[in-house]
């Protein structure tokens, strides 16, 4: 090959990511000299669908920018509202909440690891290939995401797109029965989630990137490890509130995609299970911390194709916690569950930001409410969104390490890479800001 | 003949017991801040005797809602027999003995359904007396005395229930805890009556029913049922909720790999639109006008031909359940009859 | 037929645009349908897809763009059955409601600037550009009635899909009514059944997400949610954001101007 | 079996024949598996066809007699009907029946007959007619008066040649728009099934027999009381949507009655006390 040969890397459609993406990448002379992420996913401009809607609406419309986190979308929507007019959920309101957030967690992980990114390492180009020559593995995913899908089934009514999840509360508690079952659930799947890590463990990434990402994750709102909370934290060492994320998230519409691109303070970013793991991973549980220390991970191996790993270890994290959840809600909750007599409260103007560590990573929306308590601006940022940046910035850098590789092989490296993100093209193009003024 | 005794209040958990030995218990207990349901109960406690109306009527439980009829496998084709287990239903009120009464001559007339029968077969009805709430007219439509489609018939006459006992099974099923009956005493059975001619002056809202017929066919273009139309949701819930509708869809679900499947038979409602079209897409009720004023119709008018009875037993579940405020039969039946809107009754 | 040539009958899952749930569902339940089909299509789940003649064509999401517009028109050339799962792909859902209020033009101006290369169309569900076959709404699609779907198609029969509301489902369970009972905005009246009537059973306001019943009694529940005590412009908007089309409901005033600027 | 079996429980028929009668229409012969499965069938009456899997329709039986095996005239409308057109000769369905009342063939004996059929309301009349024609001394004049909108949608041609020819029967036959790929050998008038009533000789001691679309009723009532017909002799077999056909499911009430019992044939002065039977009642 000489140096001033030109090459393209095209990849009209990754497949086995949720919504639709290309790749694009021009090599001039053993140089990289473009590349980009096109995500094509039709537009639906979100922001737009919601204003006006009472916010009561709220959650079940933001509900359906994507299926896979939408208990995140519904969740980071309800606590927008809630800031902006005031109020506070109770205690057993945001157990509840957490324990739904877990099960979507646990699901959404679930199927990323096994249906999605598991082909790549076994090469296996279709799920019936899959099914048959994986069947262990596929009953792993069909247990671990039907614990996900059961927790949300139960706590919020369907395994994706809750109905019980309002601003205020919820509308049904569960019944103890119920509650019991999912213990039963949790308890005989943890062992899946270590066979899980250790699967992961087992394959070598073939391609690496070569610098350290910025990571930014939500400062967990208890002591433990968690998805929920007020304030976001950098790998470079600054916090913000989330109220401030205009200050501290850039946003930039690029004209090859439908999806916006952003930089923390200037630079491109990474969020997600690693993201997490790396600022806050030494508040994980006993289990999950096992497994974390004894990972390429905690000893500083930032490859983004660990991403999968870490999703890995926050199963094992995801069913300890739901576990210490139930014991609490056992106690705090009527035995036979039922009507909770939820009231809708009186309207009220006001501005609120919300944001909750979804699957991808830290998801924003944020809302102003009239003083009929409909909805006047609104504004979200997806983990995938934000992920952008930073994905073509991987490519880059593999690209140009790897230049030499067999052009097809070195295309499916580009694609297992992109997909190790867990990139979810629906939210990123569903969520983009719109202006304040 | 029927027999009369009285049982201590204090003693219902031992009637309970005897009940329980007989089968599964299944009694009105709560569902909702106003709404009760029969539900299966293992205890005395979880019985709410204060329950007037259940959100279905008990037809339920001999007609459920939704029922496989046949199943098949390849070219067998086999009935699926009703699991039927002996049962009491405790807890019946007069409108509801009779919405089982008008059931039970649909579903024994010929060709009999025989799934509904041997459910009913297997069951003892201990029915039980209530006062009626602003919404209750059984009295207007004679259904307010219970007269049959009972096997016990309790009486709260204060301190202790009146038993009437119409059946050998009833007979039987109160003499099986020694000592918890004793024969009606004379002041009981004065107790019994008074309690009844008090019901019957607690009714707050009703007509006469004599003309009834007659008068909803007259007034067949009455601008009512253009004024109820408008603001009828065609949501069906006057349906299910009525002691004595009972049209039903049948569907086939067929399994995966379609040389098996089974043949379903769930309740359907004349107020859908889809009810009463044909190929073609010719609807005989394409409104909600027109089938508002059908239902209504068959409800206030009856059955010609097989049966020959109007339907409706003064329940007063559709006026309760309906979202739109429009099955308010008994001011619905003075408006037709020319009297005063809500005459003798109270506005909703 | 060549039946016997191909030994199993192909299939293709295809989204436009939506929120991708009914792809998941149907990767969560293809398990199921696997010894009987054979998946010639599905990216979300798969990296080997062609795109050739298949027995059944299942396709989620609404056209919003051109490019889903031909990719719809080649999947029509080439499905002997096209089915439109998901609210979306049915009547449009929140992304076709949307559009009642603002044109494409007008979204993408004020989300992307005044100089962005967006190309949308107004979102529609598939019917208003080919023919459908069989449509199976629900937001996302009950599990159950998409294998029954599948398993009447596998033999060339039409699903027995009704359009009775929810009330039914929800009388048939014994809910009690929230809105009799909590005077809640409930949309069961005017929705599809096919849930189960979810939201009463979680107490709550049924919101609309399966689209229109049968001759859905739009005014009747605008009448009644008017008297219930919502304002008008709520009425609407509940009415209104889940995909049920103009012709059904045309109360089309722009919510825009009621709401209030900050 | 027992006396306990449901009224729901089908019996086994084997499709012996497929005849293509006209674009989406067919008729198929039907061997009946248990000899006893459909007793004593008259004409008019209907049986509720079942395809396993896909559900059931009311069919009317559309040959004079029902021994070993029936006719069914099928038009292509929906889910069942699609369903049958698929079947070939050779397979199973399921057949209950047959329902409804029939015709009053006793009470015609001796009579001056009208047949009117109009579109697959030609199915139940065959049935009829087949019946009158097999026992033709029994009765008096009779006339068949046959309409549909195209000339091309005509069933049973090959019959109607014979029909045609016979002597002891007018048949007239009437189209909107008599235009095909080839010319008819039938001979066609144009118009209106109401038009050949005009035309028919048609005394007010006739009996009348009528079936087709629900909107036709109307046209055909004014035609035979203007030929001073009383009520009480004309018998419409009229169509609702049926799921049970014994009278329990409710789809096919009108008025007080269930059309699956009552009917479909109903004399027409006794639908006058049945609001919303027919629109001219
Ligand atoms: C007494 C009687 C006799 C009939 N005789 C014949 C006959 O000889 N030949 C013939 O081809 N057709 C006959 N029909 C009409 C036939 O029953 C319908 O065409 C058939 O039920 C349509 O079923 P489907 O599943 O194919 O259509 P679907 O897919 O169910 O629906 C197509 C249309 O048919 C309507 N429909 C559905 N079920 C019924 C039903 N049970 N009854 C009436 N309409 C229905 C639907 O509302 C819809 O408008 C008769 C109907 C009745 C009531
Ligand atoms: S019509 Fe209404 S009041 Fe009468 S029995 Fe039925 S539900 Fe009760
Ligand atoms: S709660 Fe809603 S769906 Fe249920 S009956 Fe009432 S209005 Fe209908
Ligand atoms: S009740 Fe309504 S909003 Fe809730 S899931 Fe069902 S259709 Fe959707």
């Amino acid at each position: 090959m000489t140096d001033h040969e030109r090459k393209t890397i095209h990849i009209p459609e990754v497949c086995r990511v949720e919504g639709h993406s290309a790749v694009h990448v021009d090599i001039d002379a053993g140089k990289v000299s473009s590349v980009t992420l096109d995500v094509f996913e039709g537009t639906r401009f979100f922001e737009k669908i919601v204003l006006g809607h009472h916010y009561e609406e709220i959650p079940h419309i933001t509900s359906r920018v994507c299926a896979i986190c939408s208990t995140g979308h519904v969740l980071a929507a309800i606590f927008a509202v809630e800031q902006a007019l005031g109020i506070a959920p109770s205690s057993t309101t945001l157990l509840l909440r957490e324990l739904l957030h877990l099960g979507m967690l646990i699901e959404s992980h679930a199927t990323h690891i096994y249906a999605l990114a598991l082909p790549d390492y076994v090469g296996a180009p279709d799920l019936s290939d899959l099914a048959s020559r994986y069947p262990d593995q596929f009953e792993n995913w069909n247990q671990l995401r039907n614990l996900g899908a059961a927790i949300q089934t139960i706590i919020g009514g369907r395994p994706f797109h809750p109905v019980n999840m309002h601003v205020g509360g919820l509308s049904r508690f569960p019944a103890h029965s119920d509650l019991k079952k999912l213990l039963a659930m949790l308890s005989s799947s943890l062992e899946l989630a270590f066979s899980t890590c250790d699967l992961l463990l087992s394959f070598k990434p073939p391609v690496a990137r070569t610098t350290q990402p910025v990571f930014l994750a939500l400062v967990p709102r208890e002591t433990e490890y968690g998805f929920f909370g007020n304030t976001v934290r950098s790998s470079e060492g600054w916090e913000e509130p989330v109220q401030n994320y205009k200050q501290y998230l850039g946003e930039h519409s690029v004209p090859y995609s439908h999806a916006k691109q952003s930089t923390a303070r200037g630079k491109p970013l990474m969020v997600g299970s690693m993201a997490r793991l790396s600022l806050f991973g030494h508040r994980l549980g006993r289990h999950a911390r096992s497994v974390y220390t004894a990972s390429p991970l905690a000893s500083g191996d930032m490859n983004s194709l660990w991403n999968n790993l870490a999703q890995a270890i926050e199963i094992v994290e995801c069913i300890y916690q739901a576990e210490l959840v139930i014991e609490k809600l056992l106690v705090e909750l009527p035995r036979g569950g039922g009507d909770t007599g939820l009231k809708r409260l009186p309207p009220k103007a006001g501005q609120g930001a919300g944001a909750v560590e979804c699957p991808r990573g830290t998801l924003y929306h944020c809302y102003s409410l009239d003083d009929r308590g409909h909805i006047a601006a609104a504004d979200m940022i997806t983990p995938s969104a934000q992920n952008t940046a930073r994905i073509e910035l991987d490519i880059r850098e593999v690209v140009t390490q790897f230049v030499d590789k067999e052009p097809e092989t070195l295309q499916a490296n580009l694609e297992t890479l992109v997909r190790a993100y867990d990139p979810c093209n629906t939210c990123a193009t569903h969520m983009v800001s719109v202006k304040y003024n | 003949m029927e027999q009369c005794f009285t049982f201590e209040k204090e003693q219902f958990p031992l009637f309970f017991e005897a009940m329980s030995e007989h089968g599964t218990v299944l009694a009105p207990v709560r569902v909702s801040e106003q709404s009760f349901a029969f539900r299966p109960v293992s205890s005395a406690g979880e019985i709410a005797f204060e329950a007037l109306r259940t959100i279905l009527p008990p037809k339920k439980l001999f007609y459920p809602q939704r029922e496989t009829i046949l199943g098949y496998e390849g070219r067998t084709i086999e009935e699926r027999k009703p699991d039927v287990k002996p049962q009491v239903l405790f807890g019946v009120h007069p409108c509801d003995l009779a919405g089982l009464g008008v059931l039970d001559a649909i579903f024994s007339s010929d060709p009999a359904d025989s799934h509904y029968l041997a459910r009913r077969k297997a069951t003892i009805v201990v029915g039980l007396s209530c006062m009626p709430d602003r919404y209750c007219f059984c009295n207007s439509v004679g259904t307010d005395s219970p007269e049959k489609g009972y096997d016990v018939f309790l009486t709260d006459i204060g301190g202790s229930y009146f038993a009437r006992v119409n059946s050998p099974a009833g007979l039987q099923l109160l003499q099986s805890r020694p000592g918890l009956m004793q024969p009606a005493s004379g002041d009981a059975r004065q107790q019994y009556k008074d309690f009844w001619v008090n019901r019957d002056r607690a009714f707050q809202i009703g007509f006469k029913s004599g003309n009834l017929p007659a008068i909803v066919d007259m007034e067949w273009d009455n601008p009512i049922w253009e004024e109820l139309g408008q603001r009828c949701l065609s949501c069906g819930n006057c349906t299910p909720v009525c002691p004595t509708c009972y049209c039903f869809d049948i569907l086939d679900v067929a399994s995966l790999t379609g040389d098996s499947g089974e043949r379903v038979r769930e309740w359907d409602s004349c107020q859908f639109s889809g009810f009463a079209q044909v190929a073609g897409g010719f609807n005989f009720r394409p409104g909600p006008v027109d089938r508002l004023r059908f239902w209504y119709r068959h409800k206030l008018h009856g059955f010609e031909d097989a049966y020959g009875f109007p339907t409706c037993v003064g329940c007063g579940r559709c006026t309760v359940s309906c979202p739109a405020g429009i099955d308010d039969i008994v001011g619905v039946v003075l408006r037709l009859q020319g009297g005063q809107d809500g005459q003798g009754g109270e506005e909703r | 037929m060549d039946r016997l040539e191909q030994p199993l009958p192909c299939i293709s899952v295809h989204s436009l645009t939506g929120c991708a749930g009914e792809e998941l569902v149907i990767l969560e339940n293809l398990q199921k349908a696997l010894p009987l089909v054979r998946v010639v299509s599905f990216p979300f789940a798969q990296s080997a897809n062609e795109m050739r003649p298949v027995d059944i064509a299942f396709v989620e999401g609404s056209v919003s763009q051109p490019h889903d517009l031909e990719k719809l028109k080649a999947i029509r050339a080439t499905a002997r059955w096209l089915v439109a799962v998901g609210n979306c792909a049915v009547w449009g859902c929140v992304q076709g409601g949307v559009c009642r209020r603002f044109t494409p033009e007008q979204m993408a101006r004020d989300v992307y600037g005044q100089d962005n290369q967006i190309a949308a169309l107004p979102s529609a569900p598939l019917d208003k550009y080919v023919r459908v076959d069989v449509k199976l709404s629900g937001c996302p699609i009950d599990a159950g009635q998409f294998l029954s779907v599948l398993a009447s198609l596998l033999k060339d029969h039409l699903p027995y899909i009704t359009h009775k509301p929810v009330c039914l489902e929800c009388k048939l369970k014994e809910n009690g009514c929230v809105l009799v009972e909590k005077n809640l905005p409930c949309l069961g009246p005017i929705t599809a059944a096919g849930c189960g009537a979810l939201c009463p059973t979680f107490g709550a306001a049924c919101y609309g997400c399966w689209g229109p019943c049968e001759a859905p009694q739009m005014e009747a529940m605008e009448i009644v949610l008017k008297e219930k005590g919502y304002a008008i412009d709520e009425v609407i908007s509940r009415l209104t954001a889940f995909g049920i089309p103009q012709e059904i409901y045309s109360r089309d005033k722009p919510l825009e101007l009621k709401v209030s600027r900050q | 079996m027992n006396a306990l079996k449901t009224p729901f429980f089908p019996v086994h028929g084997v499709i012996r024949s497929i005849i293509e009668l006209a674009a989406d229409n067919r008729l198929f012969e039907i061997q009946l598996q248990e000899p006893n499965g459909l007793p004593r069938c008259r004409p008019g009456q209907f049986v509720q066809l079942w395809i396993p899997g896909v559900g059931e329709a009311p069919i009317s039986v559309c040959s004079g007699k029902v021994g070993a095996s029936m006719e069914l005239c099928v038009r292509r409308a929906g889910r069942v009907t699609s369903a049958l057109f698929q079947m070939q000769e050779g397979d199973w369905l399921g057949l209950r029946g047959p329902y409804g009342n029939g015709f009053p063939v006793e009470l015609f004996e001796g009579k001056d007959l009208v047949l009117i059929a109009g579109g697959l309301g030609v199915a139940p009349i065959r049935s009829l007619w087949q019946y009158l024609l097999d026992y033709r001394q029994k009765f008096g004049r009779l006339i068949l008066v046959y309409g549909m909108r195209h000339s091309i949608d005509l069933l049973f041609r090959a019959e109607f040649q014979v029909l045609l020819r016979r002597r002891d029967l007018d048949v007239y036959i009437a189209a909107e728009d008599v235009v095909g790929p080839q010319l008819p050998t039938v001979s066609f008038q144009l118009g209106r099934v109401t038009d050949m009533i005009k035309l028919a000789q048609i005394t007010p001691g006739f009996q009348a027999a009528v079936c087709g679309p629900p909107v036709m009723y109307k046209y055909v009532v004014q035609e035979l009381r203007a030929k001073g017909m009383p009520d009480s002799n004309i018998w419409l077999s009229l169509e609702r949507h049926m799921k049970c056909g014994i009278g329990k499911c409710g789809h096919c009430y009108v008025g007080g009655q269930f059309t699956c019992r009552a009917g479909p044939v109903f004399r027409l002065n006794d639908l006058q006390f049945l609001p919303e039977a027919i629109e001219c009642a």
